[in-house]
C-alpha cells in the first residue's frame, strides 16, 4: 500500500516530467527562432527572475532591448555589479576606445559679465527664455543660465556655478551629448579632453554691438589671428574660430594673451591664473 | 565567474543593499499578504528561507547537469517539492499557523525571490557560496517581514507578537491589518529606505 | 447568473491584486505604460485560462483518483511552467506581432503567484470545470483592470513632482493602497 | 582641471577697480518687464476659488451646528486645524512657499469633517485629516497632482480603521427621540438597508435625520452647490451627470420592483450624495478636464453608487464611487481628447 | 466644411472676455505723426523669402522708393518711408527680438518727395494681373499681424474655389483702436480697397465682420455700403476674444470651419484686415506704396493715448513721445495688444508694416497672478477657441513628453493667449506651448535628418 | 552525462527531477499524513464537543447531503443531539459553522464558527469579541437553546425577547445575519433528512 502510493507518485510525476520534457525537446527543434547570439549570452547573465522590475515583460525581453540598444544595463534593478560588468563586455562597450570626449561650455557671459536688458518674468527654462526674446540677457548667442543642460545630464556631471554658468565635471562626464542637444543656444560643444584651447564665445555681432553685450565677448577684432600658426585661427562672422586639425601639442604661440577681452582661453592656464589671482587677493 | 567576493559580503548584501524586497522588489505578494501580524511574518519568512536553502542546495549541486531549456521547469519542480514539504510540516506540527498562513504557503513556489536567486546565483555558483547567499537573502526577507508585520500589528491591533503594548487608550487602526494598510505601510517603508540610502550616500 | 456573480466577484469584489495580493511583482513592474499593461493583462488572462483548464484536469483525472493530492503544487507548477514555455515558443514562431504584444510577457507570468493562486483557489473552493473557467476569466479581467488603472495613474504621475524618495515603487504602493481602499466599497456585494 | 572654459565659479569681483569693465555694457533707460504673452490676466486665482468653496459650505456647516451642536464645531475645528498643521509641516520639510493661505488644505479638512458621524472622536478626525493631507495629497506632489480626492481618501482610511465608530450615528438634537446613548440611531440608508424602511422626503430635505455632519440637510448643501455652479467654480456637468445617472439607474430598479428597491428620489436626497456630487466629485484636481470626460466620470460614479447601495454590504457608497472614478480619471483624460477645431476624425 | 445656421453664427465657441480699455483712444480722431528724423527699415517685414537691399550707404532715397526686393514669389518689397540719405545697411535691434539687417535712413531737410507707383487710369478697367502686380510692387502685406504678402493671398491655387471675402474689422485685442478709427475716418477708401481685392479674387460675396462694441463703425459701414450700393454684408459680431483670428472669424461670420492645418481658402474664404484693404486702395488708386500705417499708442503709462499715422521705420520712442511720453513707473511696453503683444526692452526699435499698436502699462494694470500648480480646473480648456487642452500641452512640454505634445495638437495652437488669460494658477501656458512647438519641430527635424 | 545529446539530456534530467520529487513527496506524505489527519480529527471532535451537550461517543452518518454527527449517551441509543457543518457566504467570503441541534426540542445546542475571513475586529466578532472582556464568546453563546421555529432571526440594537431571536453585533449586522441565514438554510435540509428518516435518528 505505502510502496504502491510511492510508486504511483513517482510514476505520475515522472510521466508528466517526461511528457513535458519531450514537448520542450520537440519545440526546441521545431520552433527554434534565430536570434542575435548576444541576446542569449546577455540573458544568461541576467538574474532571470522575470520580475518585471525593469518595466519590461521579462529578462529575455530586457536582453533583447539591451542588445538592441534601447535600454541601459542599469535598467535592471536586480542585476549586481559583476553581472553588469560582464554584460558590458559582451555588449562591446569598448566602442569608447577613442579619446574621451567631454562637454565644454563655450560662453563666459555669466551674471557678472553680461549686460541685462530688463526683468524677465517667464518660465525659467533656457528654451522658453530663448524663444521669448532670450530671457534677461542682452546677448543673443550666449548662455541663458537657466540650466536646462544641467537638468538634461543623466550623469550629474553638470552644475550651475554661482555666477550662473554651467560647469562640467570632466571626470563624470561621459560625453553622451545630452547637454549639447538640450542647449537651445548651442553653447555647449563636445570636444576631446586634449583640446584645451577654446574661443569661449558664440557672439557673431559686430564689434560695436558685442562690446555692449558682454565683457568677455569675442568682439571680432582679429588680433588673435595674427602671429599664430597659419590657419589655426580664422575669423568668421565677427567670431574667432580654431581649426582643431592644426591644433596640436607643438603649438607654441598661443593666442590667449592677444585677446583683448579674454574670450580665448586655455584651460590649464585659466586654472593657474586663477590660483595666482586668488593668492594675490589673499595677500591684499 | 567574476572576481572573488568575500563570503561575508555575499551574505551581507542580502540584508540591505540587495535586499530582496526593498531593493529588488521581489517576493512582494507574501510580504504584503501575511504581515498582518509579526508572528505570521516570521513564520512565512522562516518557511521561505527553508525552501530557499534546500532548493539552493539541490540546484547548486546539480547546476552543471540541467540543460538551459528545461531549467525553469526543473528548478520550479524542485522548489515546489520543498514547498510541499514545508506546507505539510506546518500542517502536521503547527496547525494554527498553517491555518492563518493558509493559501500563501503554496505560493512560495512562485515567489519570484526564490526562482530569482536560483537563476541569478545558485545555478552559477558552488554550493557553499550559494548557501551563504541564500541565507543572507532569506534573513533579509525575514527582517522585512518582521518589521512590516510589527508595524502593522502595533498600529492595527495594538500588540506585537500577540503581546498588547498599546493600552486601552489606543483604538487600533484596523485598516493596517487590511489590504490597504499593507500597501501603504510598504510604500512608506520603501520611501524611508530610499531616504536612508540617500543620507548614507551623502555622508 | 451565478456565473456572472462568480466573474464579478473575482474581477472586482475580490480582486486578485487588491484584496488577495497575488501577482504584485508584475503589478509593480509592468504598470508604467497603459499599452504594456493591456498586453500583460491579456497574457495573464490567457495563461490563467489555460492553467485553469489543465490543472483542473490534472487534479480531477490524476491526483484524486490516485490519491496523490500531495503532488498538487508540484504537478500544477510543472504543467503551468512547461505549457507557458511551449506556448511562448509557439507564438514566437507563428506570429511576430502576436509575440511582441503578448508573447514577451509570457515568461514573466510563469513565476506570477496569481496563476498558481488561481489554480489552488479553484481546488480549494471545489469549483466545477466550467466554474473554474469563469473564475479564471474573472480573475484575469480583474488583474487587467487593476494593472490598467495603475498604468493610467502612473503615466499621469510621470508628469507630477512626486517627492524623490517616493518615486517608483513607493508611490506605486501608496496608489495600490488607495485603490484597495476604494475597492473596499464593493465589499459584501457577493 | 575639472574647471571648464567658463568663468570661475566664484568670480572674484574686483574690489578696487579704476575702471569698471562693465561700464561700456548696454543699460536700458528703464528696466522693463520682459514676459511672454499674454500680458493680461483674468481676476480668478486659486485662493479665490478655494475660499469660495468654503463659503459655499457655510450653509451646510450652519445646519450641522443646528443639528449636532458643539460636537460638530469640535469635529470641524479639529479636522481643519489638523489639515492646516500637516500642510505647514509639509511646507517646512519641502521648503517652498507657505501654502496654507491658498485654502485647499482647509477645504480638505472641512469636507472631511462634514463626512464624519457627529459622535466621532476629535482625535480620529485629526488623524483622518493628517492622512488626507500627507498621504492623500503631498505624497503625490501636492496641490494639483493628487490622483484621489484627499478628503475622501482620509475618510476611507477612517472608515476602514474604525468601522464601528464610523457607522455609529446619533439623532440630531432637534428630534424628539433624543437618545442619551447616542449610538442607536440609524441613517436613512442604514434604515433602508437593514430594516427595509424608507424615510420621508421632508426629513431628507431639511436634514432632521441621523447621518454625518454634512449630509443631513440636502437643501443646505444644494444651496451651496448651486452657488458654486453659478459662479463657475465647479463644472456643472459632473453633478448633473452624477445625479442623473443615479436617478436613472435607481429608477430602473425601482420600476422593476418598487417594493424591494427605493425610489430614485429617495436615492437622490439621502446619504452623502448631494455633498458628494456638488463638493467632492467636482474637485477639479481629481476629475477629468475634458467635457466628455466629465460626463463619463459622473455617469460612472452614479453606476457604482447605485450598485453599492443596492447590492453592497455597506449602506452608502458615495465616497467609494468617487474614489473609484478618481482612479479612472487619468485614463478618461487620456482617451477623451476633444476634437481640435476643424479636425476631421476618421 | 460644416455650415451652421447664420443667425447663430455671429460668434465662435469658447474664447474669453478681457477688459477692453479701448475708450481711451477710440473717441479721438487720429493724428498724423510729423516726419521722423530717421527711420530704420528692416529688410524683411513679411512671411516668406527675405529681401536684399537695393541701396547702399550714402545713397539718397525718395519717399516711396523701393529700397529692397526679392525675386521669390512669396516675398514683398520694402520702400523708403522718408526722403533722405542711407546712413547704413546693418543689423539693428528689431521689435521681434534680436538684431536684424535694416536700412537706416536719415532725413534731409523738410522735403517729402514721393516716388509713386505706376497705376492704371481706373482700377475697374484694369486687369487682375495688373492689380496684383501693383499690390506686390507696393509691398503690401497683411496688416492684421501676420504680414503675409497680400498678392500671394490674392492668387489662390486653381483647385481652391474661393467664394467669399471677409474684411476683418474685429480688432479684438484690448487697447487697440486703429482699425476702428480707420473704419470711421476712411470708410470709403476701405470699401474701395475691398472692392479691388474682390475683383482680384473674382468673387462678389463680401462680408465685413465688426465686433458689436464698435456700433458706430457698423453703422457707418452699413450706411456707406448702402449708399455706394456695394452689396456687402456688414456682419456685427459678439464681442469676444479672439474674434479677429481668421479661423474664428470665418466660423462666426459664415459658420465654416477651416480644417486643422488648413488655410481659409480650403473653405473658400479669404480674409484681410481693414488696414490691408486701405493699403490696397492707396496703392491702386493713389499709387502710394505701403510706407505708413495707423497705429494705436495706448496704456496707462502714456499721457495722451491716441491713434497715429506713422511712417514705417519710425522708432517706438518717437511714437510714444508724440503721445506725451512715458511715465516713469512704466513696467512693460509691448508691440501689439496685451494678449499677443511682444515685450520690448529698447524703445529705439522701429515700427513695422504690421505694427498695429504700442501699449505701455504701469505695473498696476499688468494684473499678474501668483503662480500655483495647475489644479486641473479646465478653464483653459473652456477658453481655447481651437478646442485644445492647454493644461496637458503645457504639462507635456514641461515634462519633455514631446510626442504627446504633438499628439494633443500643439501645432493647432494659434497662441491667442486665452488659456493663460483665464488660468487661475497663473501658469504661462502659451510659453510652454511654444516650447512644445519648438521641441517637437526639433525632434521631427532630427528624425527626418536621420532618415 | 555530458556526451549525451541535448534532447536526451533534457528529457532525462527533467524526468529524473520529477521522479525524485514524486518520491520525496510520497515519502513525506506517508510520514505526515497521519499527523495531519489526526489534527483534523481532533479539531472536528473538539468542534462537535463544543456544540453538543455532553455525550459519550458519536456516530457519523454519511448522507447524500453531507455528514451528520449524532451524539450518543453511554450505553444508550438515545441521542443527545446531532451536529452538522453549515457552509455559506458571509460578508467577505465563506463561513463554515459547526452547528449542534436538538431535533426533539427544536432548538440549537450550540454553534462554533470554524472558518471565516470576515473583517478582523468586526465580522470576526462572530467568533470572538475581544471588546467584551468578560465573555468574548457571548455572541455564539446566544445560540445555545435558541428555538429554530419559525426561524432564527437577528434583531438589532435591542435585547432579544422571543426565544427564536439573536442579538446582532453592532457594526457587523451583515455577518450576524449571514451566520443565521447559513444556519437556517442548512437546518431546512437537515430537518428534511430527519423527516425522511421518519423522525427517527
Ligand atoms: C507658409 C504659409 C503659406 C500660406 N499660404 C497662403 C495661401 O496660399 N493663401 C492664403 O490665402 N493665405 C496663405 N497664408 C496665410 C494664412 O492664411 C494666414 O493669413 C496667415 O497665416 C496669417 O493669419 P493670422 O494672422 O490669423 O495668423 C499662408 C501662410 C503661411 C504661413
Ligand atoms: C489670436 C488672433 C487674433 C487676431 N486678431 C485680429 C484682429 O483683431 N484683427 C485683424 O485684423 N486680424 C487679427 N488677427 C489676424 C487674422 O487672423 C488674419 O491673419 C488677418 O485678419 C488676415 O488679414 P491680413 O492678411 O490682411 O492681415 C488675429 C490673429 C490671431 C491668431
Ligand atoms: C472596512 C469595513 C469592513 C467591514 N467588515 C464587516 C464585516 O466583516 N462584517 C460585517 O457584518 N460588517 C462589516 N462592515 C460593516 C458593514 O458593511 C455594515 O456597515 C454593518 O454590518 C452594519 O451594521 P450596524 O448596522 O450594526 O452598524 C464593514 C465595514 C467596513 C467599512
Ligand atoms: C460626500 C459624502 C460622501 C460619503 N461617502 C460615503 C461612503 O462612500 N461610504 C459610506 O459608508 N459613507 C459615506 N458617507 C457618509 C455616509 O453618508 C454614511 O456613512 C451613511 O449615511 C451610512 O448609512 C459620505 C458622506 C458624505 C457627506
Ligand atoms: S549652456 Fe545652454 S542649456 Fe545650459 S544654461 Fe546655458 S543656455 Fe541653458
Ligand atoms: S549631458 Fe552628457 S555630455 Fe553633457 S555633461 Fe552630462 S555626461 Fe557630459
Ligand atoms: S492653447 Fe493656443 S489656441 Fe488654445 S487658448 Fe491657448 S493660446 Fe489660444
Ligand atoms: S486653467 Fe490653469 S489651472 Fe486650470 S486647468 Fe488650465 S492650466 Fe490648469
Ligand atoms: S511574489 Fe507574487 S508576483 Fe512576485
Amino acid at each position: 500500500m505505502d510502496l504502491a502510493s510511492i510508486a504511483v507518485s513517482m510514476l505520475s510525476m515522472g510521466g508528466l516530467g517526461a511528457l513535458f520534457a519531450t514537448g520542450l525537446v520537440l519545440a526546441n527543434k521545431k520552433l527554434y527562432v534565430e536570434e542575435d547570439p548576444r541576446i542569449g549570452q546577455v540573458a544568461s547573465l541576467l538574474p532571470g527572475a522575470n520580475c518585471g522590475g525593469c518595466g519590461l515583460p521579462g529578462c529575455a525581453n530586457f536582453a533583447e532591448n539591451l542588445v538592441g540598444g534601447n535600454i541601459e544595463i542599469s535598467g535592471c534593478p536586480v542585476c549586481n555589479d559583476e553581472a553588469r560588468a560582464e554584460i558590458a563586455t559582451i555588449m562591446g562597450l569598448e566602442a569608447q576606445k577613442g579619446e574621451k570626449i567631454v562637454a565644454r561650455v563655450l560662453c563666459q557671459g555669466g551674471n557678472y559679465e553680461s549686460a541685462k536688458k530688463g526683468e524677465y518674468l517667464g518660465i525659467e527654462s533656457c528654451t522658453a527664455a530663448h524663444i521669448s526674446g532670450g530671457g534677461d540677457k542682452l546677448c543673443l548667442y550666449g548662455c541663458l543660465g537657466y540650466g536646462e543642460c544641467v537638468d538634461s545630464c543623466p550623469f550629474d556631471a553638470l552644475h550651475m556655478s554661482e555666477n550662473g554658468l554651467p560647469v562640467v565635471d570632466e571626470d563624470t562626464c561621459t560625453g553622451c551629448g545630452n547637454c549639447e542637444d538640450a542647449c537651445p543656444r548651442g553653447v555647449i560643444g563636445m570636444h576631446p579632453v586634449s583640446h584645451t584651447l577654446f574661443v569661449a564665445c558664440k557672439n557673431e555681432d559686430s564689434p560695436k554691438d558685442s562690446r555692449q553685450v558682454c565683457i568677455k565677448a569675442c568682439v571680432g577684432c582679429g588680433l588673435c589671428v595674427r602671429g599664430v600658426e597659419e590657419g589655426l585661427m580664422t575669423m568668421e562672422n565677427n567670431l574667432a574660430r580654431i581649426d582643431y586639425h592644426l591644433y596640436g601639442t607643438d603649438c607654441r604661440e598661443l593666442p590667449t594673451e592677444k585677446c583683448s577681452t579674454n574670450a580665448i582661453i586655455l584651460l590649464e592656464s585659466v586654472s593657474k591664473e586663477k590660483s595666482v589671482e586668488r593668492a594675490e587677493m589673499a595677500e591684499v | 565567474m567574476a572576481k572573488p567576493v568575500s563570503l561575508k559580503a555575499e551574505f551581507v548584501k542580502g540584508l540591505w543593499n540587495e535586499n530582496p524586497v526593498m531593493a529588488s522588489l521581489l517576493g512582494l505578494c507574501p510580504t504584503l499578504a501575511v504581515t498582518n501580524a509579526a508572528v505570521n511574518g516570521l513564520a512565512m519568512g522562516l518557511a521561505t528561507t527553508f525552501v530557499l536553502l534546500t532548493s539552493t542546495l539541490m540546484i547548486s549541486t546539480m547546476r552543471n547537469l540541467v540543460p538551459h531549456q528545461v531549467r525553469i521547469a526543473g528548478y520550479i519542480v524542485i522548489i515546489a517539492t520543498f514547498v510541499t514539504v514545508a506546507d505539510r510540516f506546518l500542517a502536521a506540527f503547527f496547525p494554527e499557523i498553517s491555518a492563518t498562513l493558509g493559501p500563501y504557503i503554496p505560493l512560495i513556489v512562485v515567489n519570484c525571490l526564490i526562482l530569482g536567486r536560483q537563476e541569478a546565483f545558485s545555478s552559477r555558483n558552488p554550493v557553499g557560496r550559494s548557501l551563504v547567499d541564500s541565507l543572507g537573502m532569506g534573513l533579509g526577507f525575514i527582517m522585512v517581514l518582521i518589521v512590516l508585520g510589527s508595524i502593522r500589528e502595533i498600529l492595527g491591533s495594538g500588540s506585537i507578537f500577540g503581546v498588547t503594548v498599546l493600552g486601552d487608550w489606543f483604538s487600533p487602526w484596523m485598516v493596517m491589518i487590511l489590504p490597504p494598510g499593507a500597501f501603504l505601510t510598504l510604500g512608506i517603508l520603501i520611501a524611508l529606505v530610499n531616504w536612508i540610502n540617500s543620507r548614507r550616500i551623502a555622508a | 447568473m451565478t456565473y456572472f456573480l462568480l466573474f464579478f466577484s473575482a474581477a472586482i469584489v475580490n480582486n486578485f491584486v487588491l484584496s488577495y495580493f497575488l501577482g504584485i511583482c508584475p503589478f509593480v513592474g509592468v504598470s508604467k505604460k497603459i499599452s504594456s499593461a493591456v498586453s500583460m493583462g491579456m497574457a495573464v488572462t490567457f495563461v490563467m485560462l489555460i492553467s485553469a483548464v489543465v490543472t483542473w484536469l490534472i487534479y480531477h483525472m490524476i491526483l484524486v483518483p490516485f490519491h496523490v493530492e500531495i503532488l498538487e503544487y508540484v504537478s500544477f507548477i510543472l504543467v503551468i511552467a512547461s505549457l507557458v514555455q511551449l506556448v511562448e515558443m509557439f507564438i514566437r514562431k507563428v506570429s511576430k506581432p502576436l509575440y511582441d504584444t503578448l508573447g514577451i510577457y509570457l515568461p514573466l507570468i510563469t513565476t506570477n503567484c496569481a496563476i498558481l493562486g488561481l489554480a489552488l483557489f479553484s481546488v480549494l473552493r471545489e469549483y466545477a470545470f466550467l466554474e473554474s473557467v469563469v473564475f479564471a476569466l474573472g480573475a484575469g479581467a480583474g488583474f487587467t483592470l487593476a494593472l490598467v488603472i495603475m498604468a493610467g495613474i502612473r503615466e499621469e504621475l510621470a508628469l507630477a513632482p512626486v517627492p524623490r524618495h517616493f518615486q517608483g515603487a513607493g508611490i506605486t504602493m501608496i496608489v495600490a493602497g488607495a485603490l484597495a481602499l476604494a475597492f473596499m466599497g464593493f465589499a459584501g456585494m457577493i | 582641471m575639472s574647471e571648464t572654459a567658463s568663468t570661475p565659479e566664484k568670480q572674484p569681483i574686483p574690489k578696487k577697480v579704476q575702471k569698471d569693465p562693465r561700464a561700456k555694457l548696454f543699460k536700458p533707460e528703464i528696466s522693463f518687464i520682459l514676459a511672454s504673452s499674454p500680458h493680461f490676466h483674468a481676476s480668478a486665482s486659486v485662493p479665490k476659488i478655494m475660499w469660495n468653496v468654503i463659503l459655499a459650505l457655510v450653509p451646510a456647516v450652519i445646519m450641522a451646528f443646528i443639528y449636532f451642536g458643539w460636537a460638530s464645531a469640535g469635529l470641524i475645528l479639529s479636522s481643519v486645524s489638523a489639515a492646516l498643521l500637516s500642510e505647514m509641516l509639509v511646507n517646512k520639510v519641502k521648503g517652498g512657499g507657505f501654502t496654507i493661505l491658498d485654502g485647499s488644505a482647509a477645504i480638505t479638512g472641512l469636507l472631511l469633517a462634514l463626512t464624519l458621524p457627529p459622535t466621532f472622536s476629535l482625535g480620529g478626525a485629526a488623524l483622518g485629516s493628517v492622512f488626507a493631507i500627507l498621504i492623500g495629497k503631498h505624497v503625490f506632489g501636492g496641490l494639483g497632482y493628487n490622483i484621489f480626492n484627499p478628503a475622501l481618501l482620509g475618510r476611507a482610511f477612517l472608515q476602514a480603521s474604525f468601522p464601528v465608530k464610523m457607522t455609529s450615528w446619533s439623532w440630531p438634537l432637534t428630534t424628539q427621540y433624543v437618545d442619551l446613548d447616542g449610538v442607536t440611531a440609524a441613517t436613512p440608508l442604514g434604515l433602508f438597508k437593514f430594516e427595509q424602511t424608507t424615510t420621508e422626503l421632508t426629513g431628507l430635505l431639511t436634514g432632521n435625520i441621523s447621518g454625518s455632519l454634512g449630509e443631513t440637510s440636502a437643501l443646505a448643501v444644494l444651496a451651496g452647490g448651486l452657488y458654486l455652479l453659478i459662479r463657475k467654480y465647479a463644472d456643472w456637468r459632473i453633478p448633473l451627470s452624477y445625479l442623473l445617472s443615479v436617478f436613472l439607474i435607481s429608477g430602473i430598479f425601482w420600476l422593476i420592483s418598487p417594493e424591494v428597491y427605493p425610489s430614485p428620489v429617495f436615492h437622490l436626497f439621502s446619504g452623502g450624495l448631494m455633498l458628494g456630487a456638488f463638493f467632492m466629485a467636482t474637485d477639479m484636481v481629481t476629475s477629468p478636464v475634458t467635457a466628455a470626460g466629465a460626463w463619463i466620470f459622473g455617469a460612472g460614479a452614479g453606476l457604482v453608487l447605485v450598485l453599492i447601495r443596492l447590492f453592497g454590504g455597506l449602506p452608502e457608497g458615495v465616497m467609494y464611487s468617487i474614489l473609484f472614478m478618481n482612479a479612472f480619471t487619468p485614463i478618461i483624460n487620456r482617451y477623451t481628447r476633444p476634437k481640435f477645431f476643424g479636425e476631421i476624425r476618421a | 466644411m460644416s455650415e451652421m445656421s447664420v443667425s447663430a453664427a455671429n460668434t465662435f465657441h469658447r474664447g474669453v472676455h478681457p477688459d477692453e480699455f479701448k475708450a481711451m483712444s477710440s473717441g479721438i480722431r487720429s493724428r498724423e505723426l510729423p516726419l521722423p528724423e530717421e527711420v530704420f527699415i528692416p529688410l524683411q517685414q513679411h512671411i516668406g523669402a527675405p529681401c536684399e537691399a537695393l541701396v547702399q550707404k550714402g545713397d539718397t532715397v525718395k519717399t516711396g522708393q523701393k529700397i529692397a526686393d526679392s525675386q521669390a514669389f512669396v516675398s514683398s518689397p520694402v520702400h523708403a518711408s522718408i526722403t533722405g540719405v542711407v546712413r547704413a545697411v546693418a543689423a539693428f535691434p528689431h521689435p521681434l527680438g534680436g538684431r536684424v539687417p535694416m536700412i537706416h535712413i536719415v532725413r534731409e531737410g523738410e522735403a517729402d518727395e514721393w516716388e509713386l507707383l505706376e497705376r492704371p487710369e481706373s482700377w475697374e478697367a484694369a486687369s487682375v494681373e495688373t492689380l496684383k502686380h501693383i499690390v506686390r510692387e507696393a509691398g503690401i502685406v497683411g496688416l492684421g499681424g501676420a504680414a503675409f504678402p497680400t498678392h500671394v493671398k490674392m492668387s489662390p491655387p486653381e483647385d481652391k474655389h474661393v467664394d467669399h471675402f471677409i474684411l476683418n474689422g474685429c480688432e479684438c485685442e484690448p487697447f487697440l483702436t486703429c482699425d476702428h478709427r480707420s473704419m470711421l475716418e476712411e470708410t470709403d477708401n476701405i470699401l474701395t480697397g475691398m472692392s479691388i481685392i474682390m475683383k482680384m479674387l473674382k468673387i462678389d460675396k463680401g462680408i465685413i465682420g465688426i465686433e458689436n462694441n464698435k456700433q458706430d463703425a457698423v453703422d457707418v459701414m452699413q450706411s456707406r455700403v448702402d449708399a455706394l450700393q456695394l452689396g456687402f454684408k456688414v456682419q456685427p459680431l459678439k464681442v469676444k476674444y479672439p474674434q479677429g483670428a481668421e479661423k474664428m472669424l470665418i466660423a462666426a461670420a459664415l459658420g465654416r470651419k477651416v480644417p486643422t492645418g488648413g488655410l481659409p481658402m480650403d473653405v473658400g474664404v479669404v480674409v484681410n484686415n481693414i488696414a490691408t484693404a486701405q493699403a490696397v486702395y492707396n496703392a491702386v488708386v493713389n499709387g502710394k506704396p505701403l510706407i505708413q500705417r495707423m497705429l494705436t499708442v495706448a496704456g496707462d503709462a502714456v499721457a495722451e493715448p491716441g491713434n497715429l499715422t506713422v511712417r514705417v521705420g519710425t522708432s517706438f520712442k518717437t511714437c510714444i513721445d508724440a503721445c506725451g511720453g512715458l511715465k516713469s513707473e512704466t513696467a512693460e511696453v509691448f508691440m501689439g495688444g496685451p494678449m499677443m503683444g511682444l515685450s520690448q526692452y529698447d524703445l529705439n526699435v522701429p515700427t513695422l508694416k504690421a505694427t498695429s499698436g504700442i501699449v505701455c502699462l504701469e505695473s498696476s494694470q499688468l494684473k499678474k497672478v501668483k503662480q500655483y500648480p495647475c489644479i486641473q480646473c479646465g478653464r483653459c480648456v473652456g477658453a481655447c477657441p481651437m478646442n485644445l487642452v492647454p493644461t496637458r500641452l503645457a504639462r507635456f512640454a514641461e515634462t519633455a513628453q514631446y510626442d504627446a505634445c504633438n499628439e494633443w495638437g500643439v501645432f493647432n495652437c494659434v497662441e491667442c493667449g486665452s488659456c493663460a488669460f483665464v488660468c487661475p494658477s497663473g501658469i504661462p501656458l502659451v510659453q510652454w506651448i511654444r516650447v512644445g512647438k519648438v521641441k517637437v519641430t526639433e525632434k521631427q527635424n532630427k528624425v527626418k535628418a536621420e532618415a | 552525462m555530458k556526451n549525451l545529446s541535448l534532447s536526451t539530456r533534457m528529457i532525462l534530467v527533467l524526468t529524473l527531477i520529477t521522479i525524485m520529487s514524486g518520491a520525496i513527496l510520497a515519502g513525506w506524505d506517508l510520514y505526515t499524513k497521519p499527523k495531519v489527519e489526526y489534527h483534523r480529527e481532533q479539531a472536528l471532535q473538539a468542534a462537535i464537543a463544543d456544540v453538543l451537550p455532553p455525550y459519550d461517543h458519536y456516530d457519523v452518518l454519511n448522507t447524500e447531503q453531507g455528514y451528520l454527527y449524532v451524539g450518543k449517551e453511554k450505553d444508550s441509543t438515545a441521542s443527545v443531539g446531532l451536529a452538522f457543518m453549515a457552509i455559506g457566504s458571509g460578508f467577505q467570503g465563506e463561513v463554515r459553522i459547526m452547528v449542534g441541534y436538538d431535533p426533539d426540542k427544536r432548538q440549537l445546542t450550540g454553534i462554533k464558527v470554524l472558518e471565516q475571513i470576515e473583517t478582523p475586529g468586526l465580522g470576526t466578532k462572530i467568533v470572538t469579541d475581544p471588546s467584551n472582556k468578560n465573555d468574548p464568546l457571548w455572541w455564539s453563546a446566544q445560540f445555545e437553546g435558541v428555538a429554530v421555529e419559525p426561524e432564527i432571526v437577528v434583531i438589532k440594537n435591542a435585547k432579544p425577547v422571543n426565544d427564536y431571536e439573536i442579538q446582532g453585533i453592532t457594526g457587523a449586522t451583515i455577518s450576524s445575519k449571514a451566520v443565521v441565514r447559513i444556519i437556517n438554510d442548512r437546518l431546512d435540509v437537515v430537518q428534511d433528512l430527519i423527516n425522511q428518516a421518519g423522525g427517527h435518528k
